[in-house]
């Protein structure tokens, strides 16, 4: 047990993973000589040399499709992209080669490659870079999609893409670089894909959330006044635990997903939507989506706080469902939001 | 606002002068701006272009209002040179209704169309085949306007720079694309991801003219793209420049920039563009020494002076992230 | 009124905008010289010439951002992306510049480009090249998606796209370029975006759909017996009607949406989420989604008809929906399924 | 499978009559290949490379087993060259489970990591840093392995080749990266799409070695690629070669190619890479001139043999599009 900041903990994951596999490698746009753009691969140049981490040039389909070569040829790398954003210009390598590459060999190639990359809004860095896009990648079978919520399942979350040999994409919200938390280190801290955790219980509504919103639904649970909630933090988007959730919402009836991005494409609508197959007959109210609007990100502090949904929002649009039984209006389509 | 930035634009196509003038302007918003953020008093990231001053002016000298320029996230420069006023500029990137595109866009993203400015790119690479799409239009609807696509050395090493160079000089489009080559990408040396000496050699994988200007002279920029969009506007198809310059400053608000090597720095600085060119003007009477002075501190005032605006200027409100997302 | 294949009704529909409007031109990789892989620009370098008819170099990161650029500057381009995944390779001009560059201009500048792209499976082109892909730009606020069902919407939607000053992708199922149907021509066939058609009427269930699926969802609905259905082709993915699926959903208070693609982050999920949220109280029974298996599409006529959802299997499952008031099992969850 | 399959390698590897046989062999599957495709027993399309041979021969005789190779759709030249059995590609192509991946794949995803062949790539351009990333391999691990990435003359238009090559030449990667200008992307001549004459100068854009070489003569192909390869394996990093060539099929299964100017394809047949190559041989001794018509004939008669073993082996079963999805 060790206490770090998120970027530490990412660092110390793949530093570890290092050490026991010589077939890590790693590279990126500055994550060598500068150890990266946000620090997440501190002292990783300094300890395991030029050979396995690397410096590319400014191509990101030019170091993900090498990614993929080297994947599918015995090494087992771990990109950055720098903000998600740019996947815009690789996608081709993620979702149409590297995905499908197991398939193609028949078998015979597995391409073992992490792509990480840094998300979300809250820092101010504008439209262009604070997304977090996992739309484009979460219709991709052959891909896995894990979203790190804080230091410990950042180290964690990331010793098991690595170990992973299918592709597997690790979102990181930029905004929690740098937050400190307790992390479980060594092997007992590698967090198997695929499986939520539930950081909060409790009794009336199955609050789903990932990556940034894990805090967000957090303190909005700890406010709640009458009423309590399971907190469950996906963790892995792709394949994400529905066993957890579907558990979850059989025992409170009532389910809200809490995003970070626009409603429309988001990831909640996959989980409300099995839910409401799958569960139909356990849910008391409707199910609810809790997002950003279908809007660019803006930039300007107090604009780009409002545009997340925040704790006092989640709270507010929960204790509405609860008491009404009806699903609330968004916030933008309040009278009088807009003005 | 934009008969503002017209007559601004006039003003460094017309005069010598002016370009100096407008080269101390961008020193000083610049300064100004990382200042701000050094203050914690923005919201974000920001990059600045101190030092490849001689290059936004350059540009902005040579085309006319009614060409169309891409530049980057390191663009503010290039809209001041353009136009754009220290005001839409400054209130741009502090997130007030009085920037270019009313607060919500932040450093990387100017606009103003009626000197010429599109969107800027915060993607690197992304602006090249955009430029080239501008020129189409102006191929299409027999115009004589150009094109110009800037962007930085490492650009040079992306897929969307090969792309949209191949495809303006298979169609022969008036386009010309300008590496502002200041050295670095982001933290690493152009020796650590390009293996060229001169991002100009690549215009022989496209079969049009390269040339390396330089990039601390106001002059030599302007007379480089002049000739390559006279060159353009004639059906002569797109040329590659790269200004050789540098940035004096990190690449970003957070970057102290520790792996410049020792002295690097200083010799970039013993051509100062700014003071290249001022002492040239003086040696040509067209300026006199003291007015330097007076020159830069004017230039101080107004960007102190266009930054308190900004800061008693409103933040857009809620609305506003509603706009402008369908038409 | 015509009579013409879908591919014709394609050209025709670009052919009548280029005639009105000089700022129309049109670009892609063979489609002048050639007309197009699919002919679905056929007659239009003839009639309009190598200035407004062009083929490309292979560059699709470099003529969608040709398209942006000319579409900021004044013409209306209309693009053609071959396969849709290829728009894995120019993803960031569509989604990062096109539909933002008019927020990122504080309105100053529109963008009113289409990007065309043939999608979809059943002519065994096998896994790169048989995908829908909608969830690559569906979570893209600033942009439209029309997805056309035969002749008729796709001259229809094409020309409201191309007439649409935002960027509009507007995809077509490649296995239905050659159906013919009769087609409504000029101004009046002209088809506004974001509203869904209704082919067919019932009582029972609302049968969501688009492209390939609606003549799918139509042989289900004509075969059932014993119950009917609202088929409701959405026309448009993005902005969808909304209004159109709810009005029906309280009326047959069932819900099953028809879709190409793998379960996981299709769009039906945002249907079934929405509805499920808003309507709630009106669903009667478990709202579902038929769609193809997590996986890649394969080669092999009969594998790849059996990846697609089918018409017995829409009708089968519907049924079973009815009957028993339960969400069925998919097909590849049932026992001995996958012998 | 595999043993058969080096075993095929090992013969063109070491033995030049085995050469001019492999290249026969792809002639004759090939059309066989078509003939199925127009007769209508095929599903899907197909690419073909027939005129193309002495690229796919050559290429393979001079790499060894251990190298990785990155090729396209239009590859199965070079995977029968690189030792997969006409079993194993005319399975897959038709879709049967005795194909090389299975069946699940088509004419387009062929793959055989025991001699090399990476899964071949429908996406143009997508091979060029896969390969560089499979060169990686070899560097990190200090074998004297290499990779070898096949595109087409239109793939040197886009992003993923500037970005892949770039790559390998600044970590000068055992890579070699091979152009085959077959004259068309698609239905285009290269002419409309690219600037310049030789694909070969790109090189210069990186810093690396490029090369123009004769593909329709196999010694010539297997020359260059072998001093490319030493050169990649001796650590001195990659180059470029661009193999002239002409594919005289259609483009695609449905692809009459009306687009040539008249006579081009006539010529192109009296250079005919197997034709010069069998004439090599019998002048060198190694090949009688009776021999020829036999050899042909033996392998049409192995072509139409294998076809109806695909007719007749089994497709593959439901459960299979369920494999290999996650590992
Ligand atoms: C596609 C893409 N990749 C990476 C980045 C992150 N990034 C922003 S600026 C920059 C460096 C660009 O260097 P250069 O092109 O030389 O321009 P300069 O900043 O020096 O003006 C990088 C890597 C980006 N914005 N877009
Ligand atoms: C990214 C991408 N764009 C377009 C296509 C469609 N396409 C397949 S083959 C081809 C032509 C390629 O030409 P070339 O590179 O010369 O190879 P050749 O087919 O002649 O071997 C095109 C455009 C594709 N597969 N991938
Ligand atoms: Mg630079
Ligand atoms: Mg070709």
């Amino acid at each position: 047990m060790a206490r770090m900041r998120m970027n530490q903990a990412i660092a110390a994951a793949i530093a570890d993973e290092m050490r026991e596999n010589p077939d890590v490698v790693v590279f990126g746009e500055d994550v060598a000589v500068a150890e990266g753009p946000f620090k997440t691969s501190a002292g990783l140049l300094a300890e395991f040399g030029p050979l396995r981490v690397r410096d590319t040039p400014i191509a990101e389909m030019g170091f993900m499709g090498a990614a993929v070569g080297a994947a599918a040829t015995g090494l087992r790398p771990v990109t950055e992209i720098m903000f998600v954003e740019f996947l815009g210009v690789a996608l081709d390598q993620l979702v149409t080669e590297a995905a499908k590459f197991s398939y193609l060999s028949g078998g015979a190639v597995n391409v073992p490659m992490v792509m990480r990359a840094s998300v979300g809004a809250g820092l101010g860095f504008g439209c262009q870079h604070s997304q977090v896009m996992e739309s484009w990648i979460v219709g991709a079978p052959g891909l896995k999609i894990a979203v790190v919520s804080g230091p410990h399942n950042a180290y964690g979350l990331t010793r098991a893409a690595i170990r992973d040999d299918n592709p597997v994409a690790v979102l990181e919200p930029r905004v929690l670089y740098a937050g400190r938390g307790d992390v479980t280190t060594g092997p007992e801290g590698i967090i198997p894909l695929g499986r939520a955790a539930q950081p909060a219980g409790g009794d009336d509504v199955t609050l789903v959330c990932c990556g940034s919103t894990v805090r967000t639904a957090l303190e909005a649970a700890s406010g709640a006044e009458g009423w309590s909630a399971d907190v469950i933090d996906l963790q892995t988007l792709q394949p994400w635990d529905a066993e957890a959730v579907l558990d979850s919402v059989r025992r409170t009836g009532r389910l809200a997903t809490v995003e970070e991005c626009p409603y429309s494409g988001g990831w909640g609508a996959d989980i409300v939507s099995t839910v409401a197959t799958e569960a139909f007959g356990d849910l008391s109210a409707p199910p609810i989506r809790l997002t950003a609007p279908d809007v660019h990100v803006p930039f300007g502090k107090e604009l780009e706080q409002r545009y997340l949904p925040n704790a006092g929002y989640v709270a507010a649009q929960v204790g509405e469902l609860l008491a009404t039984g009806e699903s609330p209006p968004h916030w933008w389509e309040r009278d009088g939001a807009l003005a | 606002m934009s008969s503002e930035a017209l007559e601004r634009r006039e003003a460094v196509r017309t005069d010598r002068r002016a370009r100096y003038e407008r080269m101390v302007e961008i020193r000083a918003v610049e300064d100004k701006i990382r200042g701000l953020f050094a203050e914690g008093l923005v919201h974000g990231t920001t990059h600045t272009c101190q030092g490849q001053e001689a290059v936004a002016v350059g540009v902005a000298s040579a085309l006319r209002p009614t060409d169309v320029v891409c530049c980057t996230y390191r663009g503010h420069g290039h809209a001041l040179a353009l136009g754009l006023t220290p005001l839409q500029v400054c209130g741009e990137i502090m997130g007030r209704v009085v920037g270019s595109i009313g607060g919500v866009g932040g450093s990387m993203h100017l606009c103003d169309m009626s000197v010429g400015l599109m969107p800027t790119f915060a993607i690197v690479g992304a602006g090249v085949p955009v430029a080239a799409g501008a020129a189409l239009t102006a191929q299409v609807r027999g115009t004589d306007d150009v094109a110009v696509s800037l962007f930085g050395d490492g650009a040079a090493n992306i897929g969307a720079f090969h792309e949209g160079i191949n495809l303006a000089a298979i169609w022969k489009l008036p386009a010309v694309f300008i590496c502002e080559n200041n050295q670095y990408g982001e933290y690493s040396p152009i020796a650590a991801t390009t293996p060229i000496e001169n991002i100009a050699e690549r215009a022989g994988a496209y079969g049009i003219p390269g040339e390396v200007v330089d990039g601390q002279d106001v002059d030599a920029v302007c007379a480089a793209v002049e000739a390559a969009a006279a060159r353009a506007r004639a059906g002569e198809g797109p040329s590659l420049l790269e200004m050789k310059t540098y940035r004096y400053a990190g690449h970003s608000r957070s970057d102290t920039a520790p792996y410049r090597p020792e002295g690097e720095l200083e010799e970039w600085y013993e051509r100062d563009p700014i003071d290249t060119f001022g002492a040239r003007l003086v040696a040509e009477e067209l300026l006199a020494v003291e007015e330097i002075v007076e020159i830069e501190a004017s230039a101080k005032a107004l960007a102190a002076e266009v930054a308190e605006q900004c800061m008693a200027a409103p933040a857009p409100g809620v609305g506003s992230m509603f706009e402008n997302v369908l038409v």
